[in-house]
């Protein structure tokens, strides 16, 4: 058994007290939800547990023993395994090298190989993933696929108190009902979990606490039945006002986007539909299903093998980002590290960048003409930064987000394509860019919104595609709206989506 | 709070406050280091390699390099001489518009090769390392067989002024060098393709994304520091009077290093071109402090490298804290 | 009066270059004058600037072994013109007017004394019919290299039949032996190899010796080193003979003249410092060689 | 399926297919190539350059680069010839453990070099590209001061086994590259050390969650890189007989193409010790060819660049496809 101890541990970056005086004590073979909305300090606290990074002051203690970790591995052999947030695979290794990094087992000197592919086998196996061949090259897999990988590494530690830190934000619903029974599992057999998410309603599933963290500091713990959804949201932001969509009446007379027999093998064919002005439009699908590419394929990132596709009403005869963007559609990427945004430069530079041809169309520019066009933006998707031009990494991931839409509005679109608005941010920020997409709408822009978490489409869009299988295979009018059925049309016929 | 900006100016401009140190380091122990004079040769002797770091830092800033500016240094300087001495026939004192035709001639050709770098880049993904280490060898290769091994002496007689006159007593050169400095400082900081440059090094799908031609990009990139390195070779002619294939050797290394200590980062998105043309200036003033102390020329490769690591040192040490 | 400084330029960092700079050190040194070293590798344009460098500091005398004969004239006259006095070795300049004095060994003269050596050699040995594989220096100083090997083929082939077979560009020790190597495996007709610097030579003599050839295969070089002095004492019979400079009297004469007229004096406009001729029949001269090196 | 399984095995050795193309173009059109004799020569000519490009892949791959082999087989020539000099006090014949003082002293300053180079970088951050420039011409200053400029003969009569003795036909250095890939290879690929260069070269933030010690790995490829250059320099005293400060100019460029040539991704992580050896093969091939069929140097020159690009590009090409 092993109790989980915490005196005033405290983390300074500079002037930024990530994470200020937490004292709080984990009960054993338990799973805490740690909640708390972005840049709280959750991923500080973990990463201090996990021998990440070392506190600035305070203490650990497990059973009564202190802690006291100088590197990662010093943490894994005390029995506290993390799966960390971002993901920490090598790409260019097997799953199974990524699954026993840093411990390959070995015959003499040299790895014995055959164990090692055995060993993952039946640890993947076990975590019900034997569809991974533990030979693959790891970056080939989907991000899905990456993240079991990432979790059965946890597991081949045999861990003692295991750390998760937003396991789920790239899961399907298959995927996570995996993560759970497992974590289920685990936690019969005694291990304590710390668990980290920002999909509330997850929670009551899985966890037995709720421990809240605002701004650094510790807000309080309640027991699972204690903690309504009311209660939770209180523990993170204070009071919330409720969400309310506005319900709009949408001219449908003409079509801001007409999509006609699109397709790309082999993720899609045969895929039509419109969108009006003032339409919030949701696609819908399982992990992998295709979406990211048949938003690529609209935006003109990718070319089409066959079909149509007209531009308030004039079909574009070569589609490609140029194109597509004169012709006024913006592309929100699902991975703001990887594609949104440029996170070595400002933020600053990353609202100007879509839109530059429009803030300087001369070709000339500087940043006196540039910072309008930044601080509109800062100011009316009420954006937190102190410094415009501090580097946009070290802003949190909801204040990222509204950066890339702010960049994208600077541009003036009357077409906005979202790809996983709400991926990594916490409740209020993807309320608040909710609320800038209905406003959006409001002024007649239409907007496409995918995401893998079916209750983002119900709380925001007008009507929801469902992608199957390559085809559009059901739709839902706002009025019909909610996650259940929205759940049960992506499921229909067996889940090769997830498996393929 | 005064005192933590101050720390941090001090922090962004760490590598000019060690130029400043070696300058005054130099100023006391070099005799005739601080003449008038001798500062502008240090302002001339930077000019070739000055604005090719100029290009060089763009080069970097977008996520690729060349390793060839030294070779077409060299070559340039051969094709101009070359194309001279056949456009005027021999003749002893070319007229004005045969050494024009060789400079556009030598210009064509590199931004030609430049374009080329790129479009391998853009079509067939070979990373600029190592297409520019073939082209390094290739070019290097042109400029003596153009030559025939031996230099070309085919320039009129006031060809000089190009390398060696002066305009107002300043080195025409340093002219050039100003007009280098202030063409890509403009075009990094005030310009839309100077933006996009820094995003397409910074991350080049988000990029892509953004609707920006990361080819296109590129490709300006690559022929703009050929260009300069074009017209480094004709500097060179004219300052040796004629077209020698022997010149400008190793000078793309000597030019990497300005640029990196300057502080443009190698992964690309980072960096300036004030950085650069710090970075330069270091070097130029250590070779031109070697030369005045004269000392054995083996411990001046070794003190050469050591100061080197010491700047770079102290500037990572500075930066980290 | 202040201190004479007399700023010393070479090219390159070999042994001939290294007792040149050191016979203008101890000369200058032994009159009481300051010496400034350069060695600006190669670089015809780090010799321009590094020669503007000197004008603005404003040095008395400039002791220089120029890169080329043409191209380092521009910038030694400008320093000329500002009055400094001007001492060219080793090749010098082709245009007269611009060094106070010379003091030189053409790099013709020192190929033609290698290839008569080797002319007297295929003559007497070889029966007068010789298959030659030459390795030059062409990419690096086009100049030297041709004259040096344009020496050596005018002379060796005076009474002979010479055929050379193949010219290739090695002048790094290692390189040249690979070089060679791949050379004699090529031709294996080859029996005379010549090599137009000190790390040619090496390398041939190496690569000879390597694959076997002693005895088959004869080198001539161009240089003088300790090594190559051994490799003409080797009881093995592969190095014939080179040639060598006097570099530490070239320089020495080189900062005595600059000297001279410094202080008032006269100097010769054009001294011809003799190649010297370093042949396995001449131990007694090769002897001398190796003490003066030291 | 057997169609696509051969299309990805020709894929993934397409490399080696450019190369056995080269041969059979070389064999038929230059003269002696296809002997044992030549076909030994190609391996000895490679032995320095491959085993450094051996250790290089290993730096390249963990994620670093070495830009100062080239001076460190100079160095090391010159440093293993001092000591025996200075050892044996100028004996005609010295004995053979002031030789194998001479060997470990060189040894052991390399691997301090290499060393220092990983430290710089753990320490203070500096890019190991800026360091190992500074480093480069540190080390050929030192070769120079070491020696005087001037080569230094002091082995004994036997030394020359190392460079040019032969055993059972094959020449010695042919064996020691032989080792230095088996030695890298199974390192590479059958060792946790192995694994954990790959890992800290992919990843080096998941390498170091994972418990690698990722500054210890680095420092690794740092050490076996210089001390395979030290090697290098070794074989090239015993085969010129003397150690010369001028030796191995310009290596470092020659063992990076190679590497890259062979697949060594630049930015880490990904290549083999296989796809080195290919590499360097393949340019040693080119070299021989260039040799062997006599023509021009400077045309030599632009051939070989040629060559290079263009097998870069087929590479590519096929890989993309
Ligand atoms: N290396 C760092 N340097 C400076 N500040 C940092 C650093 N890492 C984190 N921070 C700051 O510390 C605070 C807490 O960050 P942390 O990553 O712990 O938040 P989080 O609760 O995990 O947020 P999210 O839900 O977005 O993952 C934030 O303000 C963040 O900007
Ligand atoms: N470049 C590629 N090469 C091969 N397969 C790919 C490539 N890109 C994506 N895939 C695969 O295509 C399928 C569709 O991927 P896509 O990213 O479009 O799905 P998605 O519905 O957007 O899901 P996600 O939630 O992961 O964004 C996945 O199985 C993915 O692994
Ligand atoms: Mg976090
Ligand atoms: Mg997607």
């Amino acid at each position: 058994m092993s109790n989980l101890h915490f005196e005033g541990l405290t983390k300074h970056y500079g002037a930024v007290k990530a994470l200020d005086q937490f004292t709080h004590k984990f009960e054993s073979g338990q799973v805490h939800a740690l909640i708390g909305k972005n840049g709280s300090g959750k991923s500080t606290f973990i990463k201090m547990l996990a021998g990440a990074i070392q506190p600035t002051e305070g203490q650990m203690f497990l059973d009564g023993r202190k802690l006291e970790f100088q590197s990662p591995g010093e943490a894994n052999s005390a029995g506290i395994v993390t799966v960390h947030q971002e993901l920490s695979l090598v790409p260019g290794l097997s799953v199974a090298e990524n699954i026993y990094l840093g411990r390959l087992p070995k015959r003499g000197l040299l790895v014995n190989w055959k164990q090692l592919y055995d060993d993952s086998r039946s640890l993947l196996a076990e975590i019900g993933a034997e569809m991974i061949d533990p030979r693959a090259t790891t970056g080939d897999l989907s991000i899905g696929r990456q993240q079991i990988v990432e979790i059965a590494k946890a597991m081949s530690l045999s861990p003692k108190i295991l750390l998760l830190d937003e396991p789920t934000s790239a899961l399907a619903h298959a995927e996570v009902g995996q993560l759970f029974a497992l974590v289920d599992r685990l936690r019969t057999s005694g291990v304590t979990i710390i668990y980290i998410s920002h999909r509330l309603a997850e929670l009551p599933r899985i966890a037995d606490t709720v421990t809240a963290i605002r701004d650094g500091t510790l807000i309080g713990s309640v027991a699972i039945d204690k903690a309504s959804p009311k209660v939770i949201l209180d523990m993170m932001f204070g009071e919330l006002p409720p969400l309310q969509r506005p319900t709009r009446h949408i001219d449908k007379t003409h079509s801001a986007l007409s999509v006609r027999d699109l397709e790309l093998a082999p993720f899609f064919k045969g895929v039509s539909f419109d969108l009006h002005h003032g339409e919030v439009l949701g696609i819908a699908g399982m992990l992998g299903s295709g979406r990211t590419e048949l938003l690529h394929t609209i935006f003109g990132a990718r070319r089409a093998d066959a079909g149509r596709i007209a531009v308030k009403g004039n079909t574009v005869s070569n589609p490609s980002i140029a194109t597509m963007k004169a012709a006024g559609i913006g592309y929100a990427s699902e991975d703001r590290k990887a594609s949104g945004l440029v996170q070595s430069a400002a933020s600053h530079a990353n609202l100007c960048r879509v839109g530059q041809k429009r803030i300087a169309p001369s070709g000339w520019t500087n940043l006196a003409l540039e910072r309008p066009f930044v601080d509109k933006q800062v100011a009316g998707l009420h954006i937190k930064i102190g410094d415009p031009m501090a580097p946009v990494s070290s802003l949190s991931g909801g204040n990222q987000q509204k950066i890339v839409v702010g960049g994208l509005l600077n541009n003036e679109p009357d077409i906005l394509l979202f790809d996983e608005p709400g991926r990594g941010v916490d409740v209020q920020a993807k309320r608040q860019i909710y609320e800038i997409i209905w406003d959006m709408a409001a002024r007649g822009l239409a907007c496409i919104v995918v995401s893998t978490e079916l209750e983002d489409l119900t709380d925001c869009c007008d009507r929801v595609l469902v992608l199957h299988e390559g085809r559009l295979s059901a739709e839902f009018l706002n009025e019909d709206l909610d996650p259940k059925s929205l759940y049960a049309a992506c499921m229909t016929g067996d889940d090769t989506g997830a498996a393929a | 709070m005064t005192n933590t900006h101050l720390a941090t100016q001090l922090r962004r401009h760490s590598m000019l406050l060690i130029l400043l140190a070696l300058y005054v380091l130099v100023a006391f122990t070099a005799r005739g280091f601080m003449t008038i004079d001798n500062q502008l040769n240090i302002l001339r002797n930077i000019a070739v390699p000055g604005m090719i770091a100029f290009g060089m830092a763009l080069v970097i800033i977008v996520g690729e390099i060349d390793l060839s500016v030294g070779s077409m240094v060299a070559v340039s300087a051969c094709l101009t001489a070359w194309v001279v001495e056949k456009a005027s026939g021999d003749a002893f004192e070319p007229a004005w518009y045969f050494v024009a035709l060789g400079i556009a001639v030598t210009l064509c050709f590199a931004g030609f090769v430049g374009w080329f770098n790129g479009m391998l880049r853009q079509r067939v993904g070979v990373p600029t390392f190592i297409s520019s280490l073939a082209m390094m060898a290739t070019l290097a290769g042109m400029a003596n067989l153009i030559t025939n091994g031996s230099a070309i002496e085919a320039f009129p007689s006031w060809y000089y002024i190009i390398g060696s006159g002066r305009f107002l007593g300043v080195p025409v050169p340093v002219y050039l060098l100003a007009v280098a400095f202030v063409f890509t400082y403009v075009l990094a900081n005030f310009t839309t393709l100077g933006r996009s440059i820094y995003a397409v090094g910074g991350n080049m799908e988000a990029a892509r994304l953004s609707g920006i031609d990361i080819w296109r990009t590129k490709k300006i990139c690559m022929i703009i520091v050929a260009l300069f390195a074009a017209t480094g070779g004709i500097i060179y002619s004219s300052l040796i009077n004629s077209g020698n294939p022997t010149i400008a050797r190793g000078m793309e290394l000597e030019v990497i290093s300005a640029v990196i200590i300057g502080g443009v980062s190698l992964f690309g998105g980072r960096g300036s071109i004030w950085g650069a043309f710090v970075g330069v200036l270091f070097l130029g003033v250590l070779i031109n402090a070697m030369t005045l102390w004269g000392f054995n020329p083996y411990a001046q490769q070794v003190v050469r490298g050591a100061l080197i690591l010491g700047a770079v040192f102290v500037n990572f040490y500075i930066d980290r804290k | 009066q202040d201190q004479r400084v007399i700023a010393s330029i070479v090219f390159q960092g070999d042994q001939f270059m290294k007792s040149l700079q050191q016979g203008v050190r101890e000369a200058a040194e032994a009159r009481g004058a300051e010496v400034l070293e350069l060695n600006i590798d190669g670089d015809q344009a780090r010799e321009a600037q590094a020669i503007d460098t000197y004008i603005s500091r404003g040095v008395d005398a400039i002791v220089i072994a120029p890169l080329s004969a043409t191209n380092s004239a521009g910038s030694l006259k400008r320093a000329r013109d500002a009055g400094i006095t001007v001492v060219a070795l080793n090749g010098g300049l082709q245009d007269k007017s611009i060094a106070n004095a010379t003091f030189s060994t053409a790099n013709y003269d020192l190929g033609a004394s290698s290839g008569n050596a080797a002319a007297a050699f295929i003559n007497s040995e070889l029966g007068g019919e010789a298959q030659v594989g030459i390795m030059a220096f062409s990419s690096l100083l086009p100049e030297q290299s041709g004259a040096r090997t344009g020496g050596f083929k005018d002379a060796v082939s005076k009474g002979n039949t010479v055929t050379v077979v193949t010219e290739q560009d090695a002048w790094m020790p290692e390189k040249a032996v690979q070089v060679a190597t791949d050379m004699l495996t090529a031709n294996p007709q080859i029996n005379l190899l010549y090599a137009a610097n000190e790390g040619g030579t090496v390398g041939a003599m190496q690569a000879v010796r390597n694959a076997g050839k002693a005895g088959k295969v004869y080198v001539f070089g161009i240089d003088g080193s300790e090594q190559l002095a051994r490799g003409l004492m080797a009881g093995d019979n592969v190095l014939q003979a080179t040639t060598a400079q006097s570099a530490k009297d070239m320089g020495a004469m080189g900062a005595n003249a600059a000297l001279d007229l410094l202080e008032g004096g006269s100097a010769e406009a054009e001294t011809s410092v003799p190649a010297l001729l370093l042949s396995r029949a001449d131990p007694d001269g090769i002897a001398a060689f190796v003490e003066s090196l030291k």
